[in-house]
């Protein structure tokens, strides 16, 4: 397998907790501009794979690559957020006493560091896309309201917000639309393919609506390693993946 | 079984119940539907005693339990699976479990058998601790730990969220089974149409703090229904 | 003192020749002499003119004098023995032990000693006990010797020596004998014989008398001495090990004792409790008035204090926790912060109150009999008191950690402090379990007053001198984590004490912390961090 | 108002030294109640002034000053440690007023405004070690120098160091440790002092040990049966207060030396206990040294006033020079220009009641000396606030005031 | 550019009556105390000159530590030692000008090196003969401590409690080390029996006055610096670590950067707070160093109402006119009064004394700060506990409206 066309290479990572194992002897690839979602069982290792990605739990072992050539495994988390890998946790997670805007100002692509923040003043073009992006997450009457104070659902919308202020090169979403009405897993679905266009994704989701809505090659988990990949409904058919997955 | 009545909250300043009357009767599954943010949280939680209304009132039985804390509500029978899932992170599988014997008889201090039938995933991390496990994971320890209070009343709020197709399926068939061998009342709150159109007896529409339609499962169908739940 | 000596020997002489020993009336002619003595030379004059007589009899008047118990009558210039009980002094005769009456302080004056006289009738009187019935006070008696070695002991010695039953005392005694020939000119083989015998004694006496040694002879002796010397230093240096390693055990248990409450009030509840130190105090005076109750109404019971103290003081401190918590904790819940803050204002106010009322000095808190002294391992020197407490810690972390980790309180108690609404949804009944957990921890914190109490000061400060050491021990350990406490008092107790001989305390202490802001950068979530998931919410 | 003349008592009420303090601020009370009973001072009721400074330096000197400045007290008694004194000091002489201050110091230092009625080191420190160095004390050769690591045992030391020395002692004869304030796990030293009076020689422990930590060194020593007969504890601040804490018992024949002793026998000892008991309305509370300490300086203050006619401060100040009144040991006590006092210093050892029984005394009464004849340094100054001199730290070499100079 | 948004619309109009209060009151007490007879009834006599001057110290001190707790959520028990070094480093400056006056008459060492037999001056002890360095080391001493201390545990990720606990051993061996003489800082006597400052007499009444303007003016320009920095994004930013610390790493925000950043400016703050405070109160000691000290000053801010700038300052001010008050009124009770106080307040007034004037006024704005304070919690107490701590945000005092939902990063 060659790298260099890949935004995320991962092969043969494992990953251990007290000598269980989460994550065994998994390879992955996903080439540049390319959208995949990933599907698998509770506890499959979805959510430990976005971690050892983004470099929050480090593999016992394996090799994990972001656009061919930088090891992800040498670098920390907030090394690998600028270098543009964005996250969307299964948890909604955002600053909670910030009002909805300065989470998304926070976020915003930009400088990171202390002094350029201390004497930074909005531009206008930082206004339009905090408020291009209030309108995508339908947030723009709440924009003054502290994070703390919306429901489960107004958060998922919050957090993906954030991502797309992050403007980076990929994309790890993890289960976006739990939670949300169907219009409403309808309306991320397309988001997320009008962000595809340009990024490359990876969704984790269980809502087979959604993932079929979303249209990309699917690659199903189990026990910490790739047990099928192809369209959805390759993978759907598969034997295996019903048994352990979709159920009868 | 349970009936709340006019019910309000306010939040700080926010209103976020506006005069809510909901029944969920023995042997039934109420559904409550609505778009992110209208109140069906709030409203599951006013009913297990988390938060106080600031009117209206809520009876389980037949008694007003508006004066009563969350922890007399859990025993005279109110089982409540959170958004969220709330499991105990630093207790054990096992623990979390036990957490429910609380308003148990000492005779009855086991873990009902179902429990791991319906998952197995369970058993086999008896001794892991909540916290460590997967989303969906934690959320079937979350309805696993419900169950073993025995409730009379389940409140459910999304309890789909984040679990595989599959075991969406069994939990599907474990409140079906529950409503008809236990004859317990299951009170759902859902995103999941699906699901909820297969299960529901009734179902309640919330929109802006106030229930706005209530009728059998197969209103879902109607376009007047539909538009409250779209964007 | 050689004179003493010579006329020891010679009464040991006479003793053993005629057993009727020196006429009655002579001792008391010499006794009355005390009625009239001024200064402590002249005090001494009297003691070695009595104990020149030879007669076991003076051994009643000489110990009375070294107690402290040797009364002139002012009446009639009479010298008696005085026992004091309330008020008056009962009166007995220094010669016979027969009741001769009472008088009350006024009426009579005590012969006064110093250390100097003391020490005089204790090595006078250890000669004369040579040939006692007891074996303690003969073995005391060959301890005295030996650490006095004088010539003129060697013929008593022998004549010991050759009617000793015991084997261990007969050791001692000829060990004692050693020590007198090294001081003695007898010939070099018989030293080099004497300084075997007492290398193989192997304590701090023994090289203290072979570094005497070391110094005046010369020659084979002087080599051997310092051989002797050196080998008991080596084995010495070992038991010093053994010893810091005891100390630390033992400064680690008492940190055990100070944290283990803090462990459930801060470790699982949350609380910041800056009144965990005015629970311990508490727990110290309450031992204080149990002995206060028991020394003025049961004097007899004085043994069985801190046994009676225990329970009460578990009962005084968690009966104060218990309102501490209904009447101000309890509304801070999810605001763990500010427990800090109503936390130092009740320590205040326990504090002053202790002050106002006990008054702000010292307390006396006696060590009952079974809690004073020590015993020797080797050359280890174990205190009592230490080693109660060690057994007490431990135990008291053993039944915390059965009612933490397998009664259904245990799991309640965790689960509620984890989340307590959702506790509450699972029919926990909450404010029972907080009450009841604070009381609990704010009890153990009473009990650890009461061992406390045995090595430090009872005063209304107590409880400041441990605070910051039982956060920094539950911290260190990991909070949370019982075992933690246990585990990190255990090892700041030992290297605080092998730190201690080389850096000083002063320094020794600064070491010790630096060394926990380091190991903190190590492990930022304590020596026994949990890990994993579930902790980094 | 002014029908009153008020007095400043600046002892700590809370905090760690209110174990000590508080005593000295009752002893005060007593005193200026039994004044006022005898008609007060110049015709005028005295009327105490009491404050806290909670054991907190800084906070001494706020209160000095309140108490100078806005309760406008005549006089001042107060403070316990060196450093509570040294941070009011510059408040009375700029306010200039007066304080007296009663417990034993490591000396160096005279100020005007400041009245010394506790013992200097030469007043204390070097008549008990030479008390142990004697026949009857023991001839003591070998010497632990036990103490609290702060400036008085430190300063304390330092002159005995050189005092021993001065007098043939081996430095490998002298140990010299400190542990920190409330220390109170003391088996390490306790066995080091063992160990070190394990050579072979008659050995002492001279012991600048604090406060708290008093109470957990004895009971170690006790429980480790170090006895007094073996290796005596010479302490000069353990008084009888500290031992009302302790079983005495396993340290009786442990020594201490001070200026006074509860159990002095004398018809206004007596006296003093008797009215302190019905003052405190406690018979177990006892006296101590620094008690008497206030008892003189108070006693001189009053007489001092009645010479001067007035409680102005600069003319107190002067009047207080050569004021003698009688001491609670059986003699007099005298100010001398260098603002400190004659004792007399007694040893005593401790007994099973927890008193001391006196075992030694000095036949004269000794000045205090304010600069150490044994410290380089000090040993060319004099101090002496008559005129025309008035200058704490003359120096006899140079003849100049203001210290020793460049060399 | 700062000070341009301070005079713009949206200033706090609370910072800017704060700071001309302290402006005004920097050049009026000391014309009450220096222009004015003693007889008048304006006179404010020197004694309450310095006392209120000592009282500034202290709320700036609060202040800076209100900086890193209440915005930052680092609960700092060491705060004492920053001050406490700033405070040696004026003291040292001092000991210097007194030159030959001391009473051994030594023009180069201080009487204690004298009677501990120096022969000569420390190394450290260098340079301090002159005013501009001194002001440096007072700037550079703390700072450069809470920079290594802050580099080296924000880097482990050293958080919460942990980290509490750590700077409580920091100050705690520093009052030890400084307690020995050996260390060359005059023990536990530490440095007094100053005389002059820049050539003026610290005892003078105009040297007092000026010493309280310059506390009044430093700490009008702390709370201007404060506010500049919390209303900055940096100051978002701050909070945001506070509320959520790995959610703004995968932001791509070096948490410990922000954190260190923070932390020195305020050791910096406490710092030149210390030198002020040693001039006016004549001494410097170990005790400073106290770690009861460092938790005192926690409890004027959270009494004042944390999270806030102004609260620390009012709490400041509050408590310690309440101990010079009681100490002197109640000498035998007033523990009880200032423990019954404490308690009252967290009882009455959960978010200090501000918090809840902002939360009766329902000032909306003001109740987001407060809230933001609340979160602070989460520093404090490991795992769930502080999660819950977040929440009365929503609906203040009351714990059961919060959400315990764990906030992690999952
Ligand atoms: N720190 C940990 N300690 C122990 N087990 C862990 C830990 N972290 C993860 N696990 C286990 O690793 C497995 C993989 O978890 P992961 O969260 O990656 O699952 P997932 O595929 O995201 O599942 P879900 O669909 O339920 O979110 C689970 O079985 C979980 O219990
Ligand atoms: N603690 C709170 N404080 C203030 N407002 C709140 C709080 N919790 C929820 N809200 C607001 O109340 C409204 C109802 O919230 P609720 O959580 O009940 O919604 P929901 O119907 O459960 O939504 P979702 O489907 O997203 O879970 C929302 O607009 C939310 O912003
Ligand atoms: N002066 C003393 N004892 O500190
Ligand atoms: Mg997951
Ligand atoms: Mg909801």
């Amino acid at each position: 397998m060659s790298k260099s066309n890949t935004i995320l290479y991962l092969d043969g990572v494992s990953v251990s907790f007290d000598g269980f194992r989460a994550i065994n002897n998994l390879s992955l690839v996903l080439d540049k501009g390319e959208m995949r979602a990933i599907i698998g069982p509770n506890g499959a290792g979805k959510t430990t794979m976005m971690d050892i990605v983004t470099g929050k739990t480090r593999p016992d072992e394996g090799e994990v690559f972001f656009d061919g050539q930088v090891d992800l495994t040498r670098h920390d988390e907030a090394e690998i957020a600028m270098m543009g890998i964005g996250r969307k946790f299964q948890k909604p997670t955002v600053f909670e006493s910030h009002t909805i805007e300065d989470n998304l100002m926070l976020a915003l692509k930009g400088p990171r560091s202390i002094f350029p923040a201390l004497f930074h003043r909005r531009s206008a073009a930082e206004a339009r896309q905090i408020e291009d992006i209030l309108g995508i997450i339908r947030l723009g009457d709440k924009r003054h309201e502290l994070a703390a104070n919306l429901s489960h659902g107004q958060k998922q919308w919050l957090e993906i917000g954030m991502l797309l202020a992050q403007d980076p090169k990929l994309l790890l979403v993890d289960e976006p639309v739990a939670g949300m009405t169907d219009a409403e897993t309808e309306e991320t679905a397309r988001l997320l393919k009008d962000i595809a266009r340009d990024h490359s994704v990876i969704v984790v989701e269980h809502d087979m609506h959604f993932v079929r809505e979303l249209g990309v090659k699917v690659t199903c988990l189990h026990e910490g390693s790739v047990l099928s990949e192809g369209t959805l409904d390759f993978v759907s058919a598969d034997e295996r993946v019903v048994e352990v997955y979709l159920g009868r | 079984m349970l009936e709340v009545s006019d019910a309000t909250l306010h939040y700080g300043a926010a209103q976020a119940l506006r005069g809510v009357s909901l029944k969920a009767g023995a042997g039934k599954i109420t559904c409550v539907l609505g778009r992110n943010g209208v109140g069906k949280t709030s409203l599951m939680r006013s009913i297990v005693g988390h938060h106080r209304l600031t009117s209206g009132s809520v009876a389980f039985e037949g008694k007003a339990l508006d004066r009563s804390a969350a922890y007399d509500r859990a025993r005279s029978g109110i089982a409540f699976v959170p958004q969220g899932r709330e499991i105990f992170p630093l207790l054990t599988v096992r623990e979390n479990l036990e957490s429910g014997f609380a308003p148990l008889k000492r005779a009855d201090r086991n873990v009902p058998a179902h429990v791991f039938e319906l998952f197995p995933v369970l058993k086999q991390m008896l001794g892991r601790r909540g916290g460590d496990l997967s989303g969906g994971q934690q959320q079937q320890l979350a309805i696993g730990r419900a169950l073993v209070m025995r409730p009379k009343l389940l409140v459910l709020d999304e309890p789909t969220e984040g679990i595989q197709p599959s075991i969406i399926k069994d939990i599907g068939r474990a409140i079906r089974y529950l409503r008809d061998q236990a004859g317990i009342a299951v009170l759902l709150v859902e995103q999941y149409l699906d699901f909820c159109r297969e299960l529901a007896d009734e179902v309640n529409i919330m929109d802006r703090g106030q229930i706005v339609h209530t009728g059998p499962a197969e209103d879902l169908d109607r376009a007047d229904v539909r538009k409250f739940l779209t964007v | 003192m050689t004179l003493i000596r010579a006329g020891l020997t010679l009464l040991f002489l006479l003793t053993t020749l005629s057993s009727s020993g020196a006429a009655d009336a002579d001792l008391r002619g010499i006794i009355a002499k005390f009625a009239t003595v001024t200064d402590f030379s002249e005090t001494g004059a009297v003691v070695r003119e009595l104990t020149a007589t030879g007669d076991p009899a003076v051994e009643r008047p000489l110990a009375a004098l070294a107690d402290g118990n040797l009364y002139v009558r002012t009446a009639d210039s009479m010298v008696l023995v005085g026992k004091e009980g309330d008020g008056s002094v009962q009166l007995f005769d220094p010669l016979s032990g027969e009741a001769v009456g009472q008088a009350s302080e006024e009426d009579i004056t005590k012969i006064t000693v110093n250390n100097t006289l003391r020490r005089t009738i204790r090595d006078a009187l250890g000669t004369l006990t040579l040939g006692s019935k007891d074996p303690t006070v003969r073995v005391a008696a060959a301890d005295t010797m030996f650490k006095t070695p004088d010539t003129a002991n060697i013929e008593p010695l022998d004549a010991a020596i050759a009617s000793e039953s015991v084997a261990s005392v007969k050791a001692l005694l000829e060990q004692a004998r050693a020590a007198s020939i090294l001081v003695s000119d007898k010939p070099d083989a018989d030293k080099l014989a004497a300084i075997a015998l007492i290398g193989a004694r192997g304590d701090r006496n023994a090289v203290s008398l072979l570094t005497s040694v070391e110094a005046s002879a010369s020659g084979a002796v002087k080599g051997a001495a310092t051989a002797a010397i050196a080998s008991i230093n080596s084995t010495l240096a070992i038991w010093d090990a053994g010893q810091n390693i005891w100390y630390g055990i033992s400064l680690g248990s008492v940190l055990l004792l100070a944290a283990i409450g803090l462990a459930i009030t801060f470790g699982v509840m949350g609380v910041i409790n800056m009144a965990h130190g005015e629970m311990v105090m508490l727990g110290a005076y309450t031992t204080f008035v149990v002995q206060q109750v028991i020394r003025t109404s049961f004097p007899g019971l004085f043994d069985w204090s801190l046994v009676i103290a225990l329970p009460l003081a578990f009962l005084v401190s968690a009966l104060i926790g218990l309102v501490i918590e209904r009447g101000v904790i309890r509304f801070l819940y999810g605001r763990p912060l500010e427990t800090l803050l109503a936390t130092w204002g009740v320590s205040l106010i326990l504090q002053q109150a202790v002050r106002s009322i006990f008054g702000p000095t010292n307390q006396e808190v006696g060590n009952p009999s079974w809690m004073s002294g020590s015993f020797a391992i080797g050359q280890l020197a174990i205190t009592w008191n230490r080693l109660w407490i060690l057994v007490f810690a431990l135990a008291v972390f053993g039944v915390l950690l059965y009612v933490m980790k397998r009664t259904p309180w245990g799991l309640q108690m965790r689960a509620v402090t984890a989340n307590r609404r959702m506790a509450a949804s699972m029919g926990i009944r909450t404010p029972w379990v907080d009450a009841l957990t604070f009381a609990l921890g704010s009890g153990i914190a009473g009990i650890a007053g009461v061992a406390l109490s045995q090595i430090d000061n009872v005063s209304p400060n107590l409880g400041r001198g441990y605070i910051i050491d039982s956060f920094m021990v539950v911290v260190f350990g990991g909070v949370g984590n019982l075992w933690g406490t246990l585990v990190g008092a255990f090892s700041l107790g030992i290297v605080n004490k092998f730190l201690e001989p080389y850096a000083g305390a002063v320094l020794g202490k600064i070491v010790v912390l630096v060394l926990i802001i380091l190991f903190i950068q190590k492990r930022p979530r304590g020596l026994f961090a949990l890990k994993g998931r579930a902790v980094e919410a | 108002a002014d029908d009153t003349i008020k007095v400043g008592i600046l002892h700590s009420l809370s905090g760690t030294m209110a174990i000590s303090e508080t005593t000295l601020k009752d002893a005060m009370l007593m005193l200026i109640d039994e004044q006022n009973a005898k008609g007060g001072l110049l015709g005028k009721k005295l009327e105490a002034v009491v404050v806290d400074p909670a054991s907190n330096w800084p906070l001494f000197a706020e209160k000095a000053r309140e108490l100078i400045s806005k309760d406008k007290v005549a006089a001042v008694f107060g403070c316990w440690t060196s450093v509570s004194r040294k941070s009011v000091l510059p408040v009375f002489s700029e306010l200039d007023n007066i304080l007296f201050y009663p417990v034993q110091y490591e000396g160096e230092e005279s100020e005007r405004n400041v009245f010394y009625t506790g013992a200097a080191p030469n007043q204390q420190a070097i008549p008990a070690v030479d008390y142990l160095m004697s026949k009857d004390g023991g001839s003591v050769k070998r010497w632990v120098l036990e103490g609290t690591d702060y400036v008085y045992p430190r300063t304390t030391n330092k002159i005995l160091e050189a005092y021993l020395k001065s007098k043939g002692v081996a430095a490998e004869d002298i140990m010299t440790n400190y542990t920190p304030f409330g220390f109170s796990d003391w088996q390490t030293e306790v066995s080091a002092i063992k160990k070190f009076g394990s050579a072979g020689k008659k050995t002492a422990v001279v012991s600048t040990v604090n406060g708290d930590a008093n109470v957990p060194f004895y009971k170690e020593l006790g429980n480790q049966g170090i006895k007094a007969e073996d290796i005596p504890v010479m302490a000069f601040s353990v008084g009888e207060e500290e031992l009302a804490g302790l079983d005495t018992k396993p340290l009786v024949g442990h020594l201490a030396a001070w200026n006074y002793f509860e159990s002095v026998n004398t018809p206004e000892n007596k006296k003093f206990i008797a009215d302190w008991h019905k003052f405190i309305k406690n018979n177990k509370r006892t006296t101590n040294d620094p008690m008497e300490a206030h008892y003189i300086g108070f006693n001189m203050w009053v007489k001092a006033v009645e010479k001067a006619g007035t409680t102005d401060p600069d003319k107190v100040i002067d009047a207080m020079i050569g004021v003698s009144v009688p001491n609670l040991t059986g003699g007099y006590s005298t100010m001398m220009p260098n603002h400190h006092i004659t004792k007399p210093v007694l040893i005593g050892e401790i007994q099973a009641n927890g008193q001391f029984e006196t075992v030694s005394k000095t036949p004269g009464l000794v000045m205090g000396d304010e600069w150490s004849d044994y410290l380089p340094d000090s040993k060319d100054l004099i101090s002496d606030w008559r005129k025309p001199l008035s200058c704490g730290n003359f120096n006899v070499a140079t003849g100049k005031c203001g210290g020793k100079g460049t060399n | 550019m700062i000070t341009g948004r301070f005079f713009a619309a949206g200033a706090d109009r609370r910072i800017a009556i704060t700071i001309f209060i302290l402006l005004a009151a920097a050049i009026i007490v000391p014309l009450l105390n220096l222009g004015v007879s003693p007889a008048s009834a304006f006179y404010v006599p020197a004694y309450i000159v310095a006392l209120t001057g000592k009282y500034l110290c202290y709320a700036l001190l609060a202040l800076a530590l209100d900086l890193v707790w209440g915005y930052c959520g680092i609960l700092s028990l060491g705060h004492g030692a920053f001050f406490a070094l700033g405070g040696y480093a004026m003291g040292m400056y001092l000991m210097r000008q007194i030159g030959s006056r001391g009473v051994y008459g030594n023009p180069i060492l201080p009487d204690f090196m004298v009677f501990l037999n120096y022969k000569e001056l420390p190394w450290f002890w260098h340079g301090f003969d002159h005013f501009w360095f001194a002001a440096i080391m007072v700037l550079a001493v703390p700072g450069l401590l809470a920079f290594v201390f802050g580099w080296f545990a924000f880097r482990s990720r050293v958080t919460g409690v942990y980290l509490s606990i750590i700077t409580q051993a920091m100050t705690y061996a520093l009052l030890l080390a400084f307690f020995r003489n050996d260390m060359g800082f005059g023990g536990n006597n530490g440095l007094t029996d100053f005389k002059d400052i820049l050539g003026f007499n610290v005892q003078a009444d105009a040297t007092r006055s000026a010493l309280f303007a310059a506390s009044a003016v430093m700490l009008a320009l702390a709370v201007f610096f404060t506010w500049a920095i919390v209303g900055s994004k940096y100051g978002k930013l701050l909070m945001a670590v506070r509320d959520a610390e790995s959610r703004t790493r995968f932001l791509g925000w070096r948490a410990e950067n922000v954190k260190l950043f923070a932390f020195t400016v305020s050791a910096v703050m406490a710092g030149i707070a210390g030198a002020l405070y040693v001039p006016q109160v004549g001494i410097i000691n170990p005790g400073e160093f106290e770690p009861s000290n460092s938790i005192e000053v926690v409890i004027w801010a959270a009494v004042g109402g944390r999270g806030t700038i102004v609260g620390p300052i009012i709490g400041a001010l509050l408590v310690n006119a309440g101990k010079s008050w009681f100490t002197g009124v109640l000498p035998e009770l007033w523990l009880f009064a200032l423990g019954g106080l404490f308690v009252a307040v967290t009882l009455l007034l959960p978010r200090g004394i501000i918090g809840m004037w902002d939360s009766w006024r329902g000032n909306a704005k003001a109740l987001r700060a407060a809230s933001v304070a609340e979160e602070a919690a989460k520093v404090a107490v490991p795992s769930a506990i502080s999660k819950r701590a977040r929440s009365p945000a929503r609906n203040p005092g009351e714990w059961s409206l919060s959400d315990p939902e764990p906030q992690a990063a999952e």
